[in-house]
């Protein structure tokens, strides 16, 4: 029975996924799909991160490092996006891991601190490196991925094509299969168990700085990846897309959404780019918005809304066994 | 000539470094007694700057005043948030420091909304520069450093020899065991909380003169404060002192003398520090829930 | 059970989300002629909101003067002016947001007054490839190179610079030396460029040029480099009031006897009373003004007319805002005589206008040379000073259309 | 010999928390920490788990020096632990505390969370249904749904108790295993021990309670101010003057 209605939830979930472009045929709200797919999959990444008890602000730095990288190697050493890809992720998890070896044994504020003067310095690096990295300027006019041949059919991606949709399809359901297994798995339980408290977990045996390590560089490699496919989509890329305050606005999604669960971090994203997009003249409260519900999350629901759904849910169900 | 450039460069980063002080005060004396990182720092600074907007350009009244308003208008705001916000969320690092993330945004906007997104202007209160043999002192500056001063001397003297401040002191040691000695946690907590976003307005109103107010001010002397006493110690209070020197002579020389390159020598530091010497140069890693 | 619940979860949102956008999709679909819609994006919140409103502002009261003409005439037909307005939070990322629904769902034809590169060049793929055509105010080169569809309407500084410094030589013959003070980022590095470049071409000594990184506040480092130097003036670029203001004041204190010269849009009433007015007392500044001294009645009637609409506020109209005042006149013009909405005859039509007497002068499209496109416009320089915390206009001086060789500064 | 710990050590600052501290525990048997506040035990305890590494001195286990190797070393090499203020994942219910405590045993790979083969999914079934003979064990039995939140003092000290168990230990460390007990749960604690005593288990507890220390141990060893100042079987302890003078007699002769 449960594994029944698990799988229908797949096929229904793939299935909407893959009609999603017969109706939205405005390129407007195609473009916000795709954005709210990259978020999800940025978001879910920074989930992950957090479910150790850590914070990374420099989430978006690992976006921009993804995207800088793809986008050099593929205009300056004429490399496919398709090698360039995985080359970008690799160099995402290289310096994830060079920075959390050193800083993640700590306790306190230390490791979000580093992630925040990490991001800075990128910013800092690239704006000033105008030959190289374009300043702040950025880079424009960035090749679309190159076509895919199978057979005698082949898969091209001009610019805005729906095919971008189905490749970031494609790197949603990967990476949110990486997030869920990683999470109902025993690794999850782990990482909560680290979170909650590090020295007991120690004590049972579990070497936390691996758990933490392995959290964020699984997180910002995916995050790297994430900013390789952003820069052939998009085709321009600045060092403001990549900023302290992007960091910020993952979190709060993530925050908002929920943290103790991959889907709260999906709900975060979908629930923020949506709302943001259709309360457009509003944009000068949002800051505001954002402020308060930061505020209120962390002061009376820290689970985010999905765990208020959640007891909702569970509540209902007492409810319902009582009555009967 | 060369000598005299330096004389002047050593004299700007001894300011400077004063400047740093007093706005890292504040951060790190919160730190250390909430273990959480104020992230509405610079909007509390920002309250002491529009004390003195308010009070001295639109009304007109006396300069100090300005101040004055400023402080404790922060200091109340500080009292009531720690009652509200951050109190359930004592020693919870991440929590607490996000809950102030958007203590901060909620300030900003509700500023912006009152004043607008316009940089206001505050009149010189200290004209004059004093000239000792081809290096200038600007006179506010000067103020700006004696008020810094004072402000250091304050928090030792109050730390050191005031009941309040020694059991401010204990609760920063270890909270428990200070809970144990009879020390009424909560009451400390908001009084530490309040005396730091008061230090914060403190700085706010003292600078105010020399840049210009807006509800952005906060930014820049916020980032300053965290590589301070990222720099000094976390929690440490003559940390955040001898961070505000470092970095503040750090800064002005490398600037001088390596032009817009010398913008990412601090960064650079920072993150020496932070990979090599985390704890900083008097830090103690801060006790954890 | 969790699974499951979680993955309900996640198509419950979807089908949610779906569910708010599909309406939005049928909204689209209603259009009425007889208007003529006007998209404009730029920072309405955050830090950078003054800057974009002004402009904004700027483009609406252009809008207003040809609705009280009735209209912009096409084929016989009256089209009155709707300007639509979005907010891109100055963000590269909501930009590109901005435009599509601008393109997408409201349908415009043209987009005016974008004034911040790095957010434009996130959304030009999306404006060259549905034909809008844009007026831009954001200076980056990039911004206008082999573009069809895009024109600027302000002057970049290396258009603009030469002819103010070879008008500064002028009137200040005593001015031999400089050194030029901008932010470490793209706009200070070009606009440096180009001053220096100027100060070469037209036989002044640039004695070096100073770049500060974003948030500075306390110059007295970059000022101990450049007092030892004795240059006869300081030169900003692109620096924005508030700074300018602080690097004057601090300058000053540091016992700064020379002038102080904005070659381009800068606000005296925000300089002044921050940098104290006794400061930068015979200014030069590249700034339009619709109040100043001596500046035309036309002008004159832009200022009332702002006062009337929004209030005091920014009423100087000074900066980067006001200079976008004539972008809607000159589009109309374009329409008017293209006679259809058809974007590629539009893009001839305004091409050919020849010259243009603009409210701040007689323009002309250029720009050859650099972009290998006349989407350039040629409006005067407006060379001004300060006189006793006023704005005195000094002469209109014409931009030059090839600038001055390139040099290696940096 | 299990354990050596020789000549062990340990500064905080200026301060001697544990000074040249030498004792041996064979295998099998329950041994006994006791001494005033503040004289070392819980410190002797954490350097032996690496909580924190010594200033000087050595602890050999089984043969093997492990000073100052980190807690979960210290723990895959069999010592388990468990901590005075019944320390618990408190948003979890009992089960998940369990099944968290069974680490070691499940030789997790992070290839086994991304591709949950059959071999993994009998493991962790393996795992709870140990997890479920602990809790029985510990006298939990009924309770694994519940969040430990909600236990009482006395069912969450058994459940740092059978936590430790989890680590399936040879040497298990109890830090005031019956601190705050009522008499019935003492007694109750006090029965587990001895189980555990009898399946061979060798256990070291440091104990405030003094009369539970002097019935339940074959050795104690008496801490002072960081220094061992007796070592010896109940009686010989319980007539050892500077030990009597350490406890300002009194509650000692009540024991």
């Amino acid at each position: 029975m449960r594994k029944w209605s698990r799988l229908v939830g797949y096929v229904v979930l793939i299935g909407l996924l893959l009609i999603v472009p017969q109706f939205v045929r405005d390129p407007r709200w195609m473009h916000l799909v795709i954005m709210t797919g990259l978020y999800i999959i940025l978001a879910g990444g920074l989930r992950l991160i957090m479910s150790t008890g850590q914070v990374s602000f420099a989430h978006a730095a690992f976006w921009g490092i993804g995207a800088y990288t793809s986008t050099l190697l593929v205009m300056r050493l004429g490399v496919s996006f398709w090698i360039a890809l995985p080359l970008s992720g690799l160099v995402g998890a290289i310096v994830a891991s060079l920075i959390g070896y050193p800083c993640l044994r700590l306790k306190g504020p230390y490791f979000f601190l580093v992630t925040m003067v990490v991001g800075e310095i990128l910013r800092l690096f690239l704006t000033n490196s105008v030959d190289f990295f374009g300043g702040d300027a950025g880079i424009s006019s960035i090749p679309s991925p190159n076509r895919i041949r199978i057979g005698n059919w082949a898969i091209a991606f001009p610019y805005r094509s729906v095919n971008y949709y189905y490749l970031m399809l494609v790197g949603l359901f990967v990476s949110l299969f990486v997030y869920y297994r990683l999470e109902r798995s025993r690794f999850g339980m782990i990482c909560s168990g680290v979170r909650a408290d590090g020295s007991l977990s120690e004590s049972l045996g579990v070497n936390v700085m691996k758990y933490k390590l392995t959290a964020f560089v699984v997180g910002s490699l995916l995050a790297s990846l994430v900013g390789s496919f952003f820069a052939h989509y998009t085709t321009f890329i600045s060092p403001g897309f990549f900023t302290f305050n992007e960091s910020t606005i993952m979190l709060i999604m993530v925050v908002i959404g929920g943290l103790e669960s991959t889907t709260g971090a999906i709900i975060g994203v979908i629930l923020i780019t949506v709302l943001t997009e259709l309360t457009r003249e509003f944009s000068k409260y949002e800051i505001i918005v954002y402020g308060a519900a930061l505020v209120l999350v962390f002061r009376f629901a820290p689970g985010g809304i999905f765990d208020l759904y959640r007891k909702f849910i569970s509540r209902l169900r007492s409810h319902r066994a009582s009555v009967a | 000539m060369s000598f005299l450039i330096f004389s002047q460069t050593f004299v700007n980063a001894l300011l400077l470094s004063l400047i740093y002080v007093l706005v890292a005060m504040g951060l790190t004396l919160i730190l250390s007694i909430m273990s959480m990182i104020n992230f509405a720092h610079g909007e509390l600074y920002m309250f002491g700057g529009f004390g003195v907007y308010v009070i001295l350009q639109r009304f007109g009244y006396n300069y100090w005043l300005g101040v004055l308003v400023g402080v404790l208008i922060a200091v109340l705001a500080g009292v009531l948030l720690e009652r509200t916000v951050f109190r359930p969320l004592r020693k919870e690092l991440l929590p607490a420091s996000f809950a102030a993330l958007g203590v901060g945004m909620i300030l900003q906007t509700v500023a912006l909304m009152i004043f607008g997104p316009l940089d206001k202007d505050v009149p010189t209160v200290f004209p004059g520069v004093i000239n000792i043999s081809g290096v200038f002192i600007p006179m506010e500056k000067l103020v700006i450093v004696l008020g810094s001063l004072a402000v250091i001397g304050a928090i030792i003297v109050f730390v050191n020899y005031f009941r309040a401040g020694q059991a401010l002191q204990a609760v920063a040691q270890d909270s428990e065991a200070a809970a144990l000695m009879g020390i009424n946690i909560n009451r400390i907590n908001a009084l530490g909380f309040g005396i730091g976003c008061g230090l914060a307005a403190v700085a706010g109103g003292l600078i105010a003169p020399l840049y210009y107010v807006s509800p952005y001010m906060g930014m820049s002397p916020l980032l300053k404060a965290f590589n301070v006493i990222i720099i000094g110690g976390l929690g440490s209070i003559p940390g955040a002192v001898l961070g505000s020197f470092l970095l503040g002579f750090i800064d002005q020389f490398s600037l001088t003398y390596l032009g817009y390159v010398g913008n990412i020598v601090g960064f650079l530091l920072i993150l020496l520090f932070l990979l090599f010497r985390p704890r900083g140069l008097l830090g103690r890693e801060i006790q954890m829930h | 059970m969790k699974t499951t619940k979680g993955f309900i979860g996640v198509m419950f949102i979807l089908a949610l989300a779906i569910l708010l956008i599909a309406p939005s999709v049928e909204l689209a679909l209603a259009q009425e002629s007889q208007i003529l819609k006007i998209g404009g994006f730029n920072p309405r919140s955050g830090p950078a909101a003054s800057w974009g409103l002004n402009t904004d502002r700027a483009i609406d009261l252009g809008a207003d003067e040809w609705n009280k003409k009735g209209g912009v005439t096409i084929q016989g037909k009256k089209y009155k002016i709707e300007m639509i307005h979005e907010d891109d939070k100055a963000r590269a990322e909501e930009a590109v947001k901005a435009v599509n629904k601008l393109i997408y769902t409201d349908k415009v034809k043209f987009i005016a007054g974008p004034m911040m590169s790095s957010p434009f060049l996130a959304s030009a793929p999306i404006i060259e490839a549905t034909k809008t055509i844009t007026f831009v105010g954001c200076m980056a080169p990039a911004v206008l190179k082999d573009r069809k569809y895009i024109f600027r309407i302000t002057v970049p500084w290396n258009h603009a610079a030469p002819a103010f410094f070879k008008y500064v030589t002028k009137i200040r013959p005593n001015l031999k030396t400089s050194v030029h003070i901008s932010s470490n980022d793209a706009t200070g590095w070009s606009s440096t460029q180009a001053d220096n470049d100027s100060c070469v071409a037209v036989g002044i000594k640039v004695l070096g040029s100073e770049f500060y990184d974003a948030g500075t506040q306390d110059f007295t480092s970059m000022l101990a480099r450049i007092l030892p130097l004795k240059p006869d003036f300081l030169s900003f670029a692109g620096t924005p009031p508030n700074i300018t203001a602080l690097v004057i004041k601090q300058a000053r204190e540091l016992g700064y006897k020379g002038q102080f010269i904005h070659s381009s849009n800068c606000s005296p009433d925000v300089v002044g009373p921050i940098a104290g007015w006794e400061n930068i007392e015979g200014m030069l500044l590249g700034t339009f003004t619709i109040n100043g001294e001596k500046v035309p009645a036309t002008v004159k009637k832009i200022h009332n007319d702002w006062i009337a609409k929004y209030g005091q506020e920014n009423a100087g109209g000074f900066g980067d805002g006001i200079v976008q005042y004539p972008l809607i006149d000159i589009l109309s013009r374009g329409v008017e005589k293209a006679n259809s909405l058809d974007p590629d005859k539009i893009v001839t039509a305004l091409e050919n206008l020849g010259t243009m007497d603009t409210v701040f002068g007689k323009a002309r499209w250029g720009g050859m040379e650099t972009y290998n496109n006349n989407h350039q416009l040629l409006i005067p320089i407006w060379v001004s000073q300060v006189q006793n915390k006023k704005l005195v206009l000094l002469s209109l001086e014409e931009p030059w259309d090839v600038p001055p060789p390139e040099q290696k500064w940096r | 010999m299990l354990l050596e710990v020789r000549g062990l050590t340990k500064y905080f600052g200026g301060l001697a928390a544990v000074r040249e501290v030498d004792f041996d525990a064979k295998s099998g048997g329950i041994m006994g920490i006791i001494g005033p506040n503040g004289a070392g035990k819980t410190t002797v305890f954490n350097l032996m788990t690496g909580v924190h590494t010594p200033s000087s001195g050595k602890i050999i286990f089984k043969g093997e020096d492990i000073t100052g190797c980190k807690p979960n070393m210290a723990a895959s090499k069999g010592i388990a632990r468990a901590f005075q203020q019944a320390t618990l994942f408190n948003n979890k219910t009992v089960l998940d505390n369990m099944l968290m405590a069974f680490y070691l045993e499940s030789k997790f790979k992070l290839r086994d969370a991304i591709f949950e083969t059959s071999s993994v999914r009998e493991r962790e079934e393996e795992i709870k249904r140990k997890a479920y003979e602990v809790i029985e064990f510990v006298g939990l039995g009924g309770m694994a749904e519940k969040p430990v939140k909600s236990l009482p003092h006395g069912h969450r000290k058994c459940l740092g108790l059978a936590m430790a168990l989890a680590v399936s230990p040879e040497l298990l460390l109890l830090d005031e295993p019956v601190g705050g007990m009522n008499t019935a749960e003492t007694t109750n604690m006090m029965k587990l021990i001895k189980m555990l005593e009898e399946r061979g288990m060798t256990i070291l507890l440091v104990e405030h309670n003094l009369r539970a220390v002097m019935n339940l141990c074959k050795r104690i060893v008496v801490l002072n101010f960081g220094r061992k100042i007796a070592e010896g079987s109940p009686e010989e302890i319980r007539n050892d003057k500077s030990v009597i003078e350490a406890y300002l007699g009194a509650d000692f002769r009540a024991a």
